[in-house]
């Protein structure tokens, strides 16, 4: 079977009409650079170029102590930063084998969802500007920026907002933190069709988007793509669903499975995934108990000697944390597993003989995120 | 999915080569290297539990060896393994691939093998991502680089 | 049955003649031809600043924001300091370019638009040139730029520009049978090709009207079909930015690229303007039948400001397509033109040809 | 005749498809909804960021030009990038014993990440966050800032901040 799925396998000619796509180009959303050998208008082979923004976070995070990793997870993949910090704080409260408060744990679902949805809000922004629908982007932004403010007014920043702690959250959220998420919800759902009617019904964009570079199920699962994209190919691979985590196994909520595997069903994960959220904020909003904003902890947090791994879903996929420990207050190697850098490698074997404009739809329905990458 | 107990049973009685530890989260299996491509194998394509999805493949420098950690899960029951292996040759460290059994791997090893040095045989592509060939391996403990690394008096 | 102070005849009738009173007849002439010349000049310029303005204000309207609000009032000086900036612009020489074909590109787009200009009707007598084959000469004309385009993408030895010159040049080939076949409906029912011929058989009944579901069916395809051909819209594969940067024109800079830009927009009025022309009844005022009351009221409002705003209408239908579709793809496009627009203009022309030959259109 | 019929109904489908989104963008043209770009320099005055808005790290001071800070190094510990840089010296306080207070309160925006660990692990809540966010400065020196203000002094009794 694995024989059949390789198909990542790249012969380079003299006379290949190469086109560079990036490192700055405007479909790839970063600093990405894609070596696409062209034919005609067909793509015969495709060679990510990664590397451009690497940073170094895991050797930088081996000097820092475990509240000072956070910051830095923010900016791997800074549209799901919440969850990032969420992985490396889970991480450490099952290491010291701390209980949060509950109203941690579910404000943490609350942010959860806020997060991803403000994430596929920009995903489908970029997805139709990468189409060619331009106005989608505004509309995309204009109900971003809704769950920018509530960041705003409970964290103070709108994007990399380290709100997480080991042991519970920063501060206690804004008082009208959950009046406020709900009249999100609220609006929300009466613009969600506005979306239905702009994109996902349109003939154009089904001819762009359907049997376009299919992904079957196996390929996914070889590939590790995880996440809206991994579901799209009917890879149950929701770690909420997997490895609950939070309150995320007291909450009843649908994972969101396409079979088809192609953009167009990666592109309904996402939409079905909006309105899962929606119904999982409305579910949660109201139930969040007073209580501590975070458990007690000691001022230096050390782990005691061992191996840990967290997962965790983000908006694109799984995070994994691995944190080796050797019982002092940094950890030894910190690894993190992020999910695009196994959806990008997929790109490949999917735009291969396709179009040049496929490999647009294709790169956009993947939803990569070009930091998190790198890392 | 199995509990713990009957995880560790199962793959003592398919790998009695290997070393198996409860850890403290997920059962730990410890291969030899030289053993290691086999191994993978029938992790991939047993039966009962089939370990179809790598999670994540990375190393740590352990300063006398390196030992490489593998993630899996298996996407039909749920069962979730760490497998490690050590490479004990610091100078050139080398194991087998596995890039033909999870095909992630591959670009997984690219970067384990920018940032560790550790050769993986039979790679298809073995090149580094992030940094020139003669950079250094700076996931290394040993690794120095004056210029942009500073060290920050803690 | 017009009203002949707002028929612009007696003007330039009157230029005419008090020209040749004390110039020779060829001093005239050439003197004619310049003013002519000048004032297509600056139409050309006011025009293509403003459409940028309008185009920048409608999408903004669309999406929810402000648009250019910054420079003037309203905006409404924001092109001027774009163009300003452009002509200050760095002309960035290209390394292995064909400088001379590079250079001569964008003037070859920018006269093919400026020529279609001429022919078209702008109010009663206000004509550049009337042409008895007014309709073919356009389209002649009009598919010159492509020419131009296919210089640029190939001059500038870049890849993008060179698939995207290769796009522009497949969609314009074809969808040029699109809009000949669509305007030939319109000849059909007129009966000529004169332009000026055209407007005046519209003084009772636009042919939109008239022509009743053919016409319809005629309008539609020519509408989609001419924002194809000007690279625009849902078929702006050309300079598809998210795939080709830029397409044909990413490697110009400066004054060059404005021509292109204003190229493009000048091609959106001319293609607007013989939408008004054919369809609207050009600067017609709107009739009905035998209501003489009604359209003795409808003749009082200038025929400039009939034929401005039908154009303009049509020119915000092609805006409102660009800002709401996706872009399609190359073989959909083509697949559009071949499989669908093409046979149904052609069933289209027969059915005219009938339906004139019946008689069962509106006299 | 079938495919003939699939023909026609597939263009009528695309047109109804292609009409729904231009619906959408029409209805915001005809009725525009609310401008949701912010009109920046003009409406610096309405402009008000959220209260906890995390803007700069700012030392609040008392109208006696007192502050909390007692130049422990806590948040210099604690600074992820090494932002923040403590200078002290040492006075004598009312019995003649030489005491320690901060002299320099160093703080470089530059490369602040705005991680809010110092105001979090700060013993006495001498720092907070400042909502100023227009940072943009022509020299990037001017971004290091001394964050106690000249001749101020310990704050030792009151309410804490």
């Amino acid at each position: 079977m694995s024989e059949e799925i390789i198909k990542n396998i790249i012969v380079r000619e003299d006379e290949d009409y190469i086109v560079n796509m990036g490192p700055q180009h405007p479909s790839t959303h970063g600093v990405l650079r894609l070596e696409v050998c062209l034919h005609g208008e067909f793509v015969n082979y495709l060679i990510p170029h990664i590397g451009y923004i690497h940073r170094g976070i895991e050797k930088m995070s081996e000097s820092d102590t475990y509240k000072q990793i956070i910051h830095l997870t923010d900016r791997m993949d800074y549209l799901s930063a919440h969850m990032n910090n969420e992985a490396v704080c889970l991480a450490v409260e099952n290491a010291l084998g701390i209980e949060v408060p509950e109203r941690v744990k579910y404000i943490r679902v609350i942010l959860d969802e806020l997060t991803r949805l403000a994430s596929h809000h920009l995903w489908w922004s970029a997805f139709g500007m990468d189409l060619g629908a331009l106005t989608t982007f505004f509309y995309g932004m204009r109900d971003r920026e809704k769950v920018l403010a509530i960041f705003e007014e409970s964290f103070g920043s709108r994007l990399l907002h380290s709100f997480n702690i080991p042991g519970g959250l920063m501060h206690d959220v804004h008082p009208n933190f959950q009046k406020h998420t709900m009249e999100f919800v609220r609006y929300f759902r009466k613009k969600l069709p506005e979306y239905k009617q702009l994109l996902t019904d349109n003939i154009i964009f089904h001819n762009r988007t359907k049997g376009i570079g299919i992904m079957p199920c196996e390929t996914a699962v070889a590939f590790g793509v995880t996440g809206p994209s991994g579901r799209g190919s009917g890879f149950a691979c929701d770690v909420r669903k997997v490895a609950p985590y939070g309150v995320y196994d007291k909450i009843e909520f649908k994972e969101i499975l396409h079979e088809e595997g192609d953009s167009f069903s990666r592109y309904l994960v996402r939409m079905e995934e909006m309105e899962e959220s929606l119904n999982i904020l409305e579910h949660v909003v109201d139930q969040v108990p007073e209580g501590d904003y975070t458990a007690r902890m000691k001022p230096i947090i050390k782990l005691p000697e061992g191996e840990y791994f967290q997962r965790v879903e983000t908006a694109r996929g799984e995070l994994g944390v691995y944190i080796v420990s050797d019982g002092k207050k940094y950890p030894y190697r910190i690894k993190f597993r992020s999910p695009n850098f196994s959806n990008l490698f997929v790109l490949n074997t999917l735009a291969k003989g396709g179009k040049i404009a496929d490999l647009v739809a294709i790169c956009g329905s993947l939803d990569l995120v070009i930091p998190d990458i790198d890392r | 999915m199995k509990n713990k107990e009957e995880l560790i049973g199962f793959l003592t009685r398919l790998f009695p080569y290997a070393t198996i530890q409860e850890g403290n989260q997920y059962a730990e299996l410890f291969i030899p290297a030289d053993k290691w491509h086999e191994t993978a194998q029938i992790l991939k394509s047993n039966d009962s539990i089939p370990f179809d999805y790598l999670i994540s493949l990375t190393a740590v420098d352990y300063l006398t060896k390196f030992t490489v950690v593998y993630h899996l899960e298996s996407t039909s029951t749920h069962d979730f393994i760490v497998v490690k292996t050590d490479v004990e040759n610091r100078e050139d460290p080398q194991i087998d691939t596995v890039s033909d059994i999870w095909i992630t791997a591959e670009f997984h090893e690219r970067e384990v093998y920018d940032l560790f040095g550790i050769r993986f045989n039979h790679h298809p592509d073995l090149r580094r991502f992030f940094m020139e060939e003669d950079d250094g391996y700076p996931l290394r403990k040993d690794f120095k680089d004056e210029i942009n690394i500073i060290e920050l008096p803690n | 049955m017009l009203l002949e102070i707002f028929s612009f005849s007696t003007l330039t009738a009157n230029i005419d003649k008090s020209l040749h009173a004390w110039m020779a007849p060829w001093l005239a002439v050439v003197t004619e031809l310049v003013i002519i010349g000048i004032v297509f000049l600056l139409f050309y310029a006011v025009l293509g600043l403003f459409l940028v303005y309008l185009e920048r204000k409608v999408c903004a309207i669309i999406q929810n924001r402000i648009g250019p609000n910054r420079v003037g009032k309203w905006g409404l000086l924001q092109t001027v300091a774009d163009f300003i900036k452009l002509i200050t612009k760095e002309l960035i020489p290209i390394r292995n370019a064909d400088s001379f074909l590079f250079n001569l590109a964008p003037f070859i787009v920018i006269a093919a638009s400026f020529m279609a200009m001429a022919a078209i009707p702008f109010a009663k007598g206000l004509h550049a040139i009337d042409l008895n084959i007014g309709i073919f000469y356009i389209i002649a004309v009009s598919s010159l730029g492509v020419v131009g385009i296919l210089i640029a993408g190939w001059s500038s030895n870049s890849k993008y520009s060179l698939i995207g010159a290769m796009r522009s040049g497949a969609q314009i080939v074809s969808y040029e049978l699109s809009v000949g076949l669509s305007l030939l409906a319109v000849v059909v029912f007129a009966g000529t090709m004169q332009l000026s011929a055209i407007v005046e058989s519209q003084a009772n009944g636009w042919w939109i009207f008239k022509g009743h579901i053919p016409a319809l069916i005629a309008f539609i395809i020519y509408l989609i079909a001419s924002t194809a051909e000007i690279n625009r819209g849902p078929f702006d594969l050309a300079e598809a930015e998210s795939e080709l940067t830029a397409g044909f024109h990413t490697e110009y800079s400066g004054i060059k690229f404005a021509f292109f830009f204003l190229a493009e927009y000048i091609n959106m009025f001319i293609v607007a303007a013989i939408a008004a022309t054919m369809f609207f009844g050009g600067w017609m005022p709107f009739h009905i039948g035998h209501w003489d009351a009604f359209n003795r009221v409808m003749d009082y409002i200038p025929s400039v400001v009939w034929f401005f705003g039908k154009t303009f209408f049509i020119i915000y239908l092609i805006m409102w397509f660009k800002w709401t579709f996706p872009r399609l793809r190359i073989d959909q496009l083509l697949n559009l033109e071949w499989k669908y627009l093409l046979p149904l203009s052609l069933m289209n022309i027969v059915i005219i040809a009938f339906v004139v030959l019946m008689g069962w259109y509106f006299h | 005749m079938n495919s003939v019929i699939k023909y026609f109904t597939s263009i009528f489908k695309g047109i109804r498809s292609l009409w729904a989104g231009m619906r959408v963008t029409g209805k915001y043209f005809v009725s525009p909804g609310e401008i949701v770009t912010e009109q920046y320099p003009e409406n610096r005055a309405t402009l008000k960021m959220a209260e906890g808005f995390k803007g700069e790290v700012i030392m609040p001071h008392d109208e006696n030009n007192q502050h909390h800070c007692t130049g422990c190094g806590i948040c210099e510990l604690n600074c992820p990038n090494g932002s923040i840089e403590i200078i002290t010296k040492r006075i004598p306080n009312e019995e003649g014993k030489p005491e320690r207070v901060i002299d320099k309160h160093i703080y470089h925006l530059s490369m602040c990440t705005f991680c809010e660990l110092c105001i979090k692990t700060c013993p006495s809540h001498a720092l907070a966050w400042g909502q100023d966010f227009e940072h943009a400065v022509y020299d990037r020196t001017k971004l290091t800032k001394v964050l106690n203000k000249p001749g101020s002094t310990l704050k030792k009794e009151g309410a804490l901040l």
